[in-house]
C-alpha cells in the first residue's frame, strides 16, 4: 500500500470513528489526536483496531500542572504515524498501561514511571528501570531537586 | 637412585613446560597477530621476542589473591593438581631412539590417562573457587575432557596396533613412512581432541572469554594463574610432540640430535597449526561439543581403528 | 526441575559480551536460560535532562553520545526534528552529504555488531578483520568532521563544514573495496560450519512479535518484517536512490547478522549513488540564526539508523532551549526482546542472541 | 600482597638486602611497566577507542599490553566512559579485585572529570577519582587510540618508581618526559 | 577474495542453509578450510598497525585535539590596513585570498578598516582611528552622519546580538579629532610636478583629489556651486549632515594641499578642453545633477518637482514653497525619504511617501524610514503613480494604482499592478525616483563621448573616458549610488589617473572588476537574552517633535564612554588575536572555558582565559564560532596527565604551540624545570 497522507488518514479516521474526528489535528506534519486522559484507552484501543500495529513511542513531558503523555503509533499496512496525546493532573498522575495492546509499551512505560512518577495501572512490572530502585524522586520532572546536580549557568 | 631420577626429571619437566610455555606464548601472540594483522609484541627483543620475560616477572610479583568466600587448600593447590599430571606426562614421550625418560611398558597408555587426571585439579579450582562462572567452567572442562578422552585414545590406538607395542620406544622402532597415509585420519582426530583436552579454542568453552569471563581460572591471579597458563601450554606441547612422534614418526627421519630437531620442528608446526584453529573459528556450544565428540569424532576414530587393524593383519 | 534449584548468575555490568555495561540476571537450570532479566540503567547519563538547559546548538554533541557506536544517527535524527520545529529548509548538497556520512555510518555500525557476533562466538579474528572495516570509515570521518567517533558533524539546518578535498576520492575507493570484504567476512563467519551452528534458530524472534514488540531496523527485517524508513516513510534524498532491503525468513540470530551484512553492501550502493548525484552548493541553510528560538510546539522525526528507527521528539516553548527532548531508542526496544528470546538456550547463546540483539547501552539507557 | 612485601621487608633488614631490593626493584618495575595488562572497564562511547586501541590498526600488544576481561589477571584498570552513579559500586568492586600492584587510568573526560556529563545531570559521577585513585588521566572526548597508549606509556614511567618494599613507593608527579627521550 | 563487484548482489532473503546429506557435510567441511584458507592468506598481508609511538597516523588538518590560541588581546596588536592608495588594494585582495579580511573591511566599498579604528578607539587612541579612516574614508566626519554603513551589515557581531556602531564611531573618532587637529594636518606637497584638475568636489572628487594628493601631484578642484561637496550639500539635508562639519572637512583638504575653486562651471566658465590642455589629467567627478520625473498624464502640471531641486532648495534656503502644502513623495528610496523629511522641516502640512514597494521591501534604509514614520511622515506602500490630477494646471492629487509585487521571481524589476485605484490630495507632487547626469554644457567643446541618454562613455575598471587624459568617477559613472561607494570610486580613479601618468601599465588582474565577497546574511537574533553591556550603545536622536521642525542635527552622537565601550565591543574579526569576546565560553556546551577581560582604555587585556581540559568535549563549537580565529585546535591528542590540576590550561599555557603532538601540559614545562631530577 502506498503511503498514506495526513488527509487521508483523516478521512480514514472520521469514516470509522466519527467521535475522534474532531480531536484530530495536525502538527508539523504529523497527525495528533488530543484526547481527555480518560478516553485515551479507548481511543488507543481504536486506533488500533484501526491498524496502528506499532506503538514506536512513549513518552511524557512536564507541563507543570498536568504531565503530557505522548503516544507515537505506527500503521505499517497505511505506512503513516500519529500521535495521540492526552494530559493527566500532577495530583493523580495515573493512566491505564497499554502494554496489554502493544507489548512495546511495557519497558517505556517503566521508564515513564521511572523518570517522571507516573504510575500505569495494570502494568505487570511497574519498577524503575534506568535509575538504582532505591532513587528518590524523578528526575525528569521539573521541579526536580538533587543536591548533586551542578546546574550549568545560563550564559549564553 | 630413581628418586634423583625423578628429581632431575621433574625439573627438567619443569623447566621445559616453562620454557615452552614462555616461546609458546609469544609465538601465539605473533601467530594471532599476524593473522589479525597486527604486529604483536615488539618492544622488548627482537620481533618481542623477550616480551615474556617481562610478563612472568611480573606475575610472580603480584598479589596472590584468595578469595574469602574460596576454599583455600582447594584453590591454593589446584594450580598444582592441573600442572602436576601434564608435567608428567612429558615422561613417556620418546625423544631418541630407543630411549624415552619413562620408557615404560604402558608408556602410550600413561600418556593418555595421567593428563586426565588435571581434569581433577580444574574441578578442584573450580569449586575452589566459589565463584558461579567458574564452577560451569570446571564442569564444562570436566565434560569435556573425559568425553574427548575417547576418541583421542581411539586414534592413538590405531597407532599401537600397527606398531603392536604400547611402550613407546618400541613404537617407534616399529613406525615406517607409511604409516602417514594410514594414520592421517587418526592424527586428525586426535589433533581435534587434543584441542579440546587443552581446552583450547574452537573448544575453550571452559574458559569461554565471552561467556564466562575466563572460567575456572577466573579467580586466580599473578602466578597461580601463570601456572595455568604453563598447564595449558605443557599440555599442547606434550601433545605436539606425541603426536609428532607417533603420527609422523618423530625423530626417525633423521639420526641424532638433526633428529631431535626435525621431532620438535613437527611438533612446532603442529603447536602452529593449534592456534592457528583457535584464531579462525568459533567456538562451539556445550551441546554441540559433546554431540562432535561422539557423533562425529569417535566413529572417526572407530573407522581409523577398524584401518589400522586391517592393514595390520594384511602385513 | 523447581525454580530454588536454579542458578542465579549475574552477567554483567561489566562483562566481555554485555557490549557495554548491561546487566543481564539469569536464571539458569543447568546450563540453560529458564529466565534473562536485562537490568539496564548503568550508563543512564540524563541526557533528556541536559537538553533542556542547552541551546538547540549545544545539544547536538549530546545526541553524538548517544549512540557512540553511530553518532551520526542521533546527530541527524535530532537535527531534522530541530528543523522541522524551527522550518529549517536543508540545502541538498547537505542531505546528499547526510546521507552519505549515515549509510558510511551504516557500515562502521554493522561492523561493530557483526565483528561483535564473532567476537560472542569465539571468533575474534572476524572482529579484527570487520573492526579494519570500520576504521577506514572511522578515517573518512576524522577528515570530515575532525573527530573519531562523536563527530559533531550533522547540525540543524545542514552539516557542519563542506567535504574536505579529496574526500570523495577517498570515499568510492572505500567504498569500492568494502562488498568483497564483507563477502571475506561472511565466509569467514556466516559461512563458518560452527558459527552457523551457534547463531541458526538461536532467538528465534517471530514476525508478529517483532511489530508487537516495536522491534525494528535487522532485528525486525531478520523477522522478515518488511519495513524500512529509508523506503517506506521517505526522507531526505533517500527516494532518489535505488536501494535493496534484505530481509530474513527465520528471524534467528543468523539472519539478524546477516541482514546487517548485505545491509552494509547495499550502503555502499546508496553511497555510490549518492556520490554521484552529489552538486556543489552550500551546505549550511542560510541565515540561521546562532541561538534558534522555534516557536512553541513539538515535533518528532525519525530516521532509520544501524539499529533501527531513531527517533527524537522535542517539545519547543519558544525559548532557546527545548523543553523536553526525549529519545525514541530502537536499541532500548529492541533490548526488551532479550528475556523473550534468551529464554531456553544456553548460557552460551545468550550472549550471541545479546550481541545479535546490537544494543548501545548509551542509546538505550540515554 | 602480603608475601611480597614480608620478604621485602625481610630483605630490607637484612644487611646488604637493600642492593637486592634494589635491583629486584629495577626487574620488577621494569617487567611491570612492560606487561600493562589492561582491565578494560569500558562503558561508553570511550570504550569503542579502548577497543579500537588492541585492535589490528593500534595493537596494544607491541607495547605487551593487552587486554583481559577478568579483573584477576590485569594490572591497569582503564576506566573508559563515563561512570553513573548505578554503576560506580561495580566499578568499585572490579576494582577491589585486581590484584595488587594495579593501577588506574581514567580514559576520556567522563572519566576525568564527567566531562560533558559534569552539568546538569543528576545521574553521573564527577570523575571516577572520587572513588579510585587515578594514576593517569587521559583528556578527550573520547581520546584517540593513540592518546590511550600514550597514557600508558606515561604510566609505565610513573611504575619506575615503584618498589616491591611499601617503604621505598614514592608519589611522582610531573614526571612526563618527552617521546624523544625514549628508547624503543 | 577474487570477487568482483558485480557479482555481489544482495539477495532478497538473506537465510541460507546447507543442503541435506554428503553435499552438506562436504560444505560444512569446507566452509572450515574456507575459514582456514582466509585467516592464512590475511597473515601473508602486510600488517595494517602503526608502529606508534615511533610513528604517527597524520591527523585530518581538522582534527579537534587541544585548543591553542594564536595570539591575546593584551599581549598582540592587531595588523592595521594602513598600505597608500594603489597597495592597499592588494593588502585587501591578500587578505581576501587567505580569508582573513573581515566582513565589515570587506563589506564596505571603499574597504574602510573599521576594525582598526575600534581597535584604536577602545585603546583610547581616537586621533589615530580617525588618520587610520581617513585613509580611505576621506571625511570621517561626514561619512560618520550619512553612511549607509554596510559594514554595519556584515559585523559578525550581528550573529550574536547587534552590530558595532562603525558610523557613529567614525563621527566620534572625527569629534574627538577636532582636539588634534591643528598639529597633525600635514600638507601635501606636489613632490611630482604633475598636476590634475577634478571637476566637481563631491565624494568621489574630493576622495581621488586626496589620494592624488598623497602620491605628490598638485590637485586643483573645481566646483560650480559657491561651497565644495557637491551632492553632500546639495543632496542631503543639513539635520543629517550639518554645513559647518562638511565646510571643516573640506577645509582640512584644502589645509592638505588641495586647490580649490569655488564657483567655477567647467563648461561655462572654463571650457573642457582648456582644463586638459593646462593639467596633466582631468577627472570627471560631476554626479547626477537632475531628477527623472514620470512622464504620466499631468505631469506637466504646477506642483509636480524633481527630488535634486527640491532639495537643493530645502536645503539652501530652508524655504522649498511648499509651506502649509500637502507633499507627496513618489519613491522609496532614501532620496524620497530625506524629501520627505526636508518638506517637513520647511514646513509642509502633510507629508506622505508612496512607494511602489511593499513596506516589507521599501529600499530606503529601515532606519531612515523609522526616523521619518517617528517625525509624522506617512507612508502608503504599494502603489505606483497612475495619474497626476489637475486642476488649472495646478496639482491637486495624484491618482495610484495598487501594486501586487514588484520583483519577478528571478528579482528583477518587472512590477505587477492590481485593479484598485485610489485619489491622494496632495499639492505638490516630488518624484524621488532616480537622477540622470547633465554633461551636455561640460561636454560640448571636448573630445569627451557623451551618448544619447545622456551618459558618459566610460571604461568600468579604468575610469578612462573616449578622450585620453580625461578620467570620470562617481556617480557619473557608477549611477546612483551611496557616497562611500563614490568615495571608493573615487581612489580606483586616482590610481588609474597615476597609473596614466606614471605611465604604469593595466595588467589584466587590475582589469577585472573586484569580485564583490559575499558574507553571511545573518538571522534575526533573539536579543531577548543578551546582556545590556553587550548591546550597541544606542545613538542619542533630538525628539522627534522638536526636530521635525528645523534643521538641527538628529543624532546627537556618543558620549566618549559610550563609544569606547561600543568599540569594545568589536570582535576584531580574522585578527588571530583573542579579544574575549567570550563567545567561545558562551558556545560551549561544557562551560570548559572561562574568560574574562579588563576594558579599561589603553590597557586593555585578557585577564583570564582558562580551558579546563577536563571538561572540554572536544565538539569544535568554539573554534568554530571564534570571530578572530585566534582560538584553533591543535593536532595534539597525546593529553595524558598524573594530576587533575594540570588539565586547567591557562592563557600563557593555551598561546604556547604544542608543535607535534605530543601534550606539553603544565606538567612538561615544570619537568624541564626540574631538569628532568625525577629520572
Amino acid at each position: 500500500m502506498t503511503r498514506m497522507t495526513i488527509d487521508e488518514l483523516r478521512e480514514h479516521l472520521c469514516a470509522a470513528y466519527p467521535d475522534l474526528c474532531p480531536l484530530f489535528s495536525v502538527e508539523f506534519g504529523d497527525g495528533v489526536l488530543l484526547v481527555d486522559s480518560a478516553r485515551l484507552r479507548e481511543a488507543l484501543e481504536d486506533l488500533k483496531e484501526l491498524g496502528f500495529d506499532r506503538l514506536g513511542m512513549v513518552t511524557a513531558v512536564d507541563f507543570g500542572d498536568e504531565f503530557e503523555l505522548v503516544y507515537r503509533l505506527t500503521s505499517r499496512s497505511m505506512r503513516v504515524g500519529m500521535f495521540v496525546k492526552a494530559r493527566v493532573p500532577r495530583s493523580i498522575a495515573s493512566v491505564r498501561s497499554t502494554v496489554d495492546l502493544w507489548p512495546s509499551a511495557d519497558w517505556q512505560e517503566r521508564e515513564i514511571f521511572d523518570l517522571f512518577g507516573i504510575v500505569f495501572e495494570a502494568h505487570p512490572d511497574l519498577r524503575r528501570i534506568l535509575l538504582t530502585d532505591d532513587w528518590v524522586g524523578h528526575p525528569l520532572r521539573k521541579d526536580y531537586i538533587d543536591d548533586s546536580i551542578i546546574r550549568r549557568p545560563d550564559y549564553l | 637412585m630413581s628418586f634423583v631420577w625423578g628429581l632431575l626429571y621433574g625439573t627438567g619437566a619443569v623447566i621445559l613446560i616453562a620454557g615452552g610455555a614462555v616461546v609458546g606464548v609469544w609465538w601465539e601472540r605473533k601467530v594471532s597477530a599476524r593473522i589479525q594483522l597486527r604486529l604483536g609484541p615488539q618492544q622488548l627483543g627482537p620481533a618481542g621476542s623477550l616480551q615474556m620475560l617481562a610478563d612472568v616477572p611480573k606475575l610472580l610479583f603480584k598479589e596472590d589473591v584468595v578469595p574469602a568466600s574460596a576454599d583455600r587448600l582447594l584453590f591454593r593447590y589446584a594450580p598444582l593438581a592441573v600442572f602436576a599430571p601434564i608435567a608428567m606426562s612429558l615422561a613417556v614421550i620418546p625423544f631418541w631412539a630407543g630411549w624415552a625418560p619413562l620408557d615404560s611398558a604402558a608408556g602410550v597408555l600413561f600418556f593418555l590417562a595421567v593428563p586426565s587426571i588435571s581434569v581433577l585439579g580444574i574441578l578442584f579450582s573450580a569449586w575452589g573457587s566459589h565463584n558461579t562462572l567458574a564452577t560451569l567452567g570446571g564442569v564444562r572442562a570436566a565434560a569435556q575432557m573425559v568425553s574427548y578422552e575417547v576418541p583421542r585414545a581411539l586414534a592413538v590406538l590405531s597407532v599401537v596396533v600397527l606398531g603392536g607395542s604400547l611402550q613407546p620406544s618400541e613404537l617407534m622402532d616399529a613406525w615406517r613412512w607409511w604409516w602417514i597415509p594410514v594414520t592421517l585420519l587418526g592424527f586428525g582426530v586426535y589433533f581435534i581432541a587434543s584441542i579440546a583436552e587443552m581446552n583450547r579454542g574452537p573448544f575453550d568453552l571452559p574458559e569461554a572469554e565471552s561467556e564466562l569471563v575466563a572460567g575456572y581460572f577466573a579467580d586466580y591471579s599473578g602466578i597461580r594463574w601463570a601456572v595455568f597458563m604453563m598447564a595449558e601450554y605443557g599440555a599442547m606441547i606434550a601433545s605436539a610432540l606425541f603426536g609428532a612422534a607417533l603420527f609422523f614418526g618423530g625423530f626417525m627421519w633423521l639420526p641424532g640430535v638433526a633428529g631431535l630437531a626435525v621431532h620438535i620442528g613437527i611438533a612446532a608446526l603442529i603447536i602452529t597449526a593449534v592456534m592457528w584453529v583457535k584464531w579462525t573459528f568459533p567456538r562451539l556450544r556445550q551441546d554441540q561439543l559433546m554431540t562432535f565428540c561422539w557423533t562425529v569424532l569417535t566413529p572417526l576414530a572407530l573407522v581409523q581403528l577398524v584401518l589400522a587393524v586391517v592393514v595390520a593383519l594384511w602385513l | 526441575m523447581s525454580a530454588e534449584c536454579r542458578t542465579v548468575v549475574n552477567v554483567g555490568p561489566s562483562h566481555p559480551s554485555t557490549h557495554g555495561v548491561c546487566r543481564v540476571l539469569v536464571e539458569l537450570d543447568g546450563e540453560i536460560v529458564r529466565r534473562a532479566e536485562p537490568i539496564i540503567g548503568y550508563l543512564h547519563r540524563g541526557i533528556e535532562k541536559m537538553a533542556e538547559n542547552r541551546s538547540y546548538l549545544q545539544v547536538v554533541p549530546l545526541t553524538d553520545r548517544l549512540d557512540y557506536v553511530g553518532s551520526m544517527y542521533a546527530n541527524w535524527a535530532y537535527c531534522r526534528a530541530v528543523e522541522r520545529l524551527a522550518g529549517i529548509r536543508v540545502p541538498e548538497r547537505a542531505e546528499y552529504i547526510r546521507v552519505i556520512v549515515c549509510e558510511l555510518q551504516r557500515i562502521a555500525s554493522h561492523m561493530m555488531s557483526i565483528g561483535s557476533t564473532g567476537a560472542d562466538t569465539g571468533a575474534f579474528t572476524a572482529f579484527m578483520y570487520a573492526f579494519n572495516q570500520r576504521e577506514q570509515v572511522v578515517d573518512l570521518f576524522e577528515a570530515l568532521s575532525g573527530s573519531r567517533l562523536t563527530y559533531n558533524y550533522v547540525r540543524p539546518g545542514g552539516v557542519g563544514a563542506d567535504l574536505p578535498e579529496g574526500w570523495v576520492e577517498r570515499c568510492r575507493e572505500f567504498v569500492a573495496q568494502h562488498p568483497a570484504a564483507m563477502m571475506e567476512i561472511d565466509d569467514l563467519l556466516f559461512g563458518n560450519v560452527i558459527c552457523r551452528a551457534r547463531t541458526k534458530g538461536i532467538g528465534v524472534l517471530t514476525p508478529h512479535d517483532a511489530i508487537g514488540w516495536g522491534a525494528s531496523g535487522p532485528v525486525a527485517r531478520g523477522s522478515g518484517v518488511d519495513w524500512d524508513l529509508r523506503r517506506d516513510d521517505p526522507y531526505s534524498v533517500y527516494p532518489r536512490l535505488d536501494f535493496t532491503v534484505p530481509l530474513g525468513e527465520r528471524g534467528d540470530c543468523y539472519d539478524r547478522g546477516r541482514v546487517r551484512l548485505w545491509e552494509c553492501v547495499e550502503s555502499c550502493r546508496i553511497v555510490t549513488q549518492a556520490l554521484d548525484q552529489l552538486e556543489p552548493g552550500p551546505v549550511q541553510a542560510e541565515g540561521l540564526p546562532r541561538l534558534l528560538a522555534p516557536r512553541p510546539g513539538d515535533a518528532y522525526d525519525h530516521i532509520e539508523s544501524a539499529r533501527g528507527s531513531l527517533g527524537v521528539y522535542l517539545v519547543s516553548d519558544g525559548s532557546v532551549r527545548p523543553y523536553r527532548m526525549h529519545v525514541r531508542s530502537p536499541a532500548f526496544a529492541n533490548l526488551a526482546l532479550l528475556p523473550m528470546l534468551a529464554e531456553g538456550h544456553t548460557l552460551s547463546d545468550l550472549v550471541v542472541v545479546l550481541g545479535s540483539l546490537d544494543p548501545v547501552f548509551g542509546e538505550v539507557d540515554r | 600482597m602480603a608475601g611480597v612485601d614480608e620478604f621485602a621487608r625481610a630483605l630490607e633488614d637484612t644487611p646488604g638486602g637493600g642492593v637486592v631490593l634494589t635491583s629486584i626493584d629495577a626487574i620488577s618495575n621494569w617487567a611491570r611497566g612492560h606487561s600493562l595488562w589492561i582491565m578494560p572497564m569500558g562503558t561508553a562511547c570511550c570504550a569503542m577507542e579502548l577497543i579500537a586501541a588492541s585492535f589490528s590498526r593500534f595493537d596494544f600488544d607491541r607495547h605487551g599490553s593487552i587486554p583481559r576481561p577478568d579483573p584477576r589477571h590485569t594490572d591497569v584498570m582503564v576506566v573508559a566512559g563515563t561512570i553513573t552513579k548505578k554503576m560506580a559500586p561495580s566499578v568499585k568492586l572490579l576494582w577491589e579485585q585486581m590484584p595488587e600492584p594495579k593501577w588506574c587510568v581514567a580514559m576520556g573526560n567522563c572519566a576525568v572529570s564527567g566531562g560533558i556529563f559534569h552539568h546538569d545531570t543528576y545521574s553521573v559521577i564527577r570523575g571516577v577519582d572520587e572513588f579510585l585513585p587515578v594514576d593517569v588521566y587521559i583528556a578527550g572526548c573520547p581520546p584517540r587510540p593513540e592518546s590511550l597508549q600514550d597514557g600508558l606509556l606515561r604510566l609505565r614511567e610513573k611504575v619506575r618508581s615503584e618498589s616491591i618494599s611499601p617503604s621505598r613507593r614514592r608519589t611522582v608527579e610531573g614526571l612526563l618526559p618527552l617521546p624523544g627521550g625514549e628508547k624503543r | 577474495m577474487a570477487v568482483t563487484r558485480d557479482a555481489i548482489v544482495t539477495p532478497r532473503s538473506v537465510t541460507n542453509d546447507y543442503p541435506g546429506g554428503v553435499a552438506g557435510f562436504v560444505q560444512k567441511a569446507r566452509s572450515l578450510l574456507t575459514g582456514a584458507a582466509i585467516t592464512a592468506r590475511a597473515a601473508r598481508r602486510p600488517p595494517v598497525t602503526v608502529r606508534y609511538p615511533a610513528e604517527k597516523l597524520t591527523v585530518s588538518p581538522r582534527w579537534r585535539g587541544a585548543l591553542r590560541l594564536r595570539g591575546l588581546l593584551g599581549r598582540d596588536g592587531i595588523e592595521l590596513l594602513t598600505a597608500q592608495s594603489p597597495a592597499y588594494n592588494s593588502v585587501i585582495d591578500g587578505l581576501r585570498r587567505s580569508e582573513r579580511l573581515p566582513g565589515c573591511v570587506g563589506n564596505c566599498p571603499a574597504n574602510v578598516d573599521a576594525r582598526g579604528q575600534s581597535f584604536l578607539i577602545a585603546d583610547d587612541r581616537v586621533a589615530e582611528a580617525y588618520e587610520l579612516v581617513r585613509q580611505r574614508n576621506i571625511m570621517p566626519g561626514v561619512l560618520g552622519r550619512i553612511c549607509h554603513h554596510p559594514c554595519e551589515t556584515a559585523c559578525r557581531r550581528n550573529h550574536y546580538d547587534e552590530p558595532i556602531a562603525i558610523r557613529p564611531l567614525h563621527r566620534f573618532a572625527y569629534e574627538q579629532f577636532q582636539e588634534f587637529r591643528p598639529e597633525r594636518l600635514a600638507r601635501f606637497e606636489n613632490t611630482r610636478g604633475k598636476r590634475v584638475a577634478i571637476i566637481g568636489s563631491g565624494p568621489s572628487g574630493l576622495a581621488a583629489a586626496l589620494d592624488l594628493m598623497r602620491l605628490g601631484y598638485g590637485v586643483s578642484v573645481y566646483e560650480k556651486d559657491a561651497a565644495a561637496g557637491g551632492a553632500l550639500r546639495t543632496g542631503v539635508p543639513a539635520y543629517r549632515l550639518p554645513r559647518d562639519v562638511l565646510a571643516r572637512e573640506v577645509a582640512d583638504l584644502v589645509e592638505m594641499g588641495m586647490e580649490l575653486h569655488c564657483g567655477v562651471e567647467v563648461g561655462v566658465q572654463i571650457p573642457l578642453a582648456e582644463l586638459i590642455t593646462r593639467y596633466d589629467a582631468v577627472l570627471l567627478a560631476v554626479g547626477l545633477q537632475t531628477s527623472r520625473i514620470l512622464p504620466l498624464p499631468g505631469a506637466e502640471a504646477e506642483g509636480v518637482r524633481g527630488a535634486l531641486e527640491f532639495l537643493r532648495a530645502g536645503n539652501g534656503t530652508g524655504e522649498a514653497g511648499v509651506q502649509g502644502k500637502r507633499v507627496l513623495v513618489i519613491g522609496g528610496g532614501n532620496v524620497a525619504v530625506d524629501v520627505a523629511r526636508v518638506a517637513l522641516r520647511v514646513g509642509a502640512s502633510e507629508v506622505r511617501l508612496a512607494s511602489l514597494e511593499s513596506s516589507e521591501e521599501v529600499p530606503a534604509h529601515p532606519w531612515e524610514i523609522e526616523e521619518a514614520l517617528d517625525e509624522g511622515v506617512i507612508m502608503t506602500c504599494s502603489v505606483g503613480p497612475e495619474e497626476v490630477l489637475a486642476e488649472d494646471g495646478r496639482v491637486v492629487g495624484m491618482r495610484v494604482r495598487e501594486c501586487l509585487s514588484v520583483f519577478d521571481e528571478t528579482g528583477r524589476f518587472a512590477p505587477q499592478f492590481g485593479e484598485s485605484l485610489t485619489n491622494i490630495a496632495c499639492d505638490v507632487v516630488v518624484f524621488a525616483i532616480g537622477q540622470s547626469a547633465a554633461l551636455d554644457a561640460l561636454a560640448s567643446d571636448s573630445d569627451v563621448k557623451v551618448t544619447e541618454q545622456g551618459r558618459l562613455v566610460v571604461d568600468g575598471s579604468a575610469f578612462t573616458t573616449s578622450a585620453e587624459g580625461v578620467f570620470a568617477c562617481g556617480e557619473v559613472v557608477t549611477g546612483p549610488g551611496s557616497a562611500i561607494g563614490s568615495i571608493a570610486a573615487g581612489h580606483e580613479a586616482a590610481i588609474s589617473i597615476h597609473r596614466h601618468l606614471e605611465s604604469i601599465p593595466v595588467d589584466a588582474s587590475d582589469r577585472v572588476r573586484r569580485p564583490v565577497p559575499t558574507y553571511a546574511r545573518y538571522a534575526e537574533v533573539d536579543l531577548r537574552l543578551v546582556e545590556d553591556l553587550r548591546r550597541r550603545a544606542v545613538m542619542p536622536l533630538a525628539d522627534a517633535e522638536e526636530r521635525a521642525r528645523d534643521f538641527r542635527e538628529v543624532e546627537l552622537g556618543l558620549s566618549r564612554d559610550h563609544a569606547m565601550a561600543e568599540a569594545a565591543r568589536c570582535l576584531r574579526c580574522e585578527s588571530e588575536i583573542c579579544v574575549g569576546c567570550t563567545f567561545c565560553a558562551r558556545t560551549c556546551p561544557d562551560l570548559a572555558l572561562m574568560v574574562e577581560r579588563d576594558d579599561t582604555p589603553g590597557a586593555r587585556c585578557l585577564t583570564r582565559y582558562e580551558l579546563d581540559l577536563t571538561l572540554c568535549s572536544f565538539c569544535g563549537l568554539c573554534a568554530e564560532q571564534c570571530p578572530t580565529g585566534a582560538l584553533v585546535h591543535t593536532g595534539q591528542y597525546e593529553l595524558a596527565f598524573y594530576s587533575r590540576e594540570f588539565m586547567t590550561f591557562d592563557a600563557a599555557e593555551m598561546l604556547r604551540d604544542p608543535g607535534g603532538t605530543r601534550a606539553t601540559g603544565a606538567d612538561a614545562s615544570r619537568h624541564a624545570s626540574e631538569g628532568g631530577a625525577a629520572e
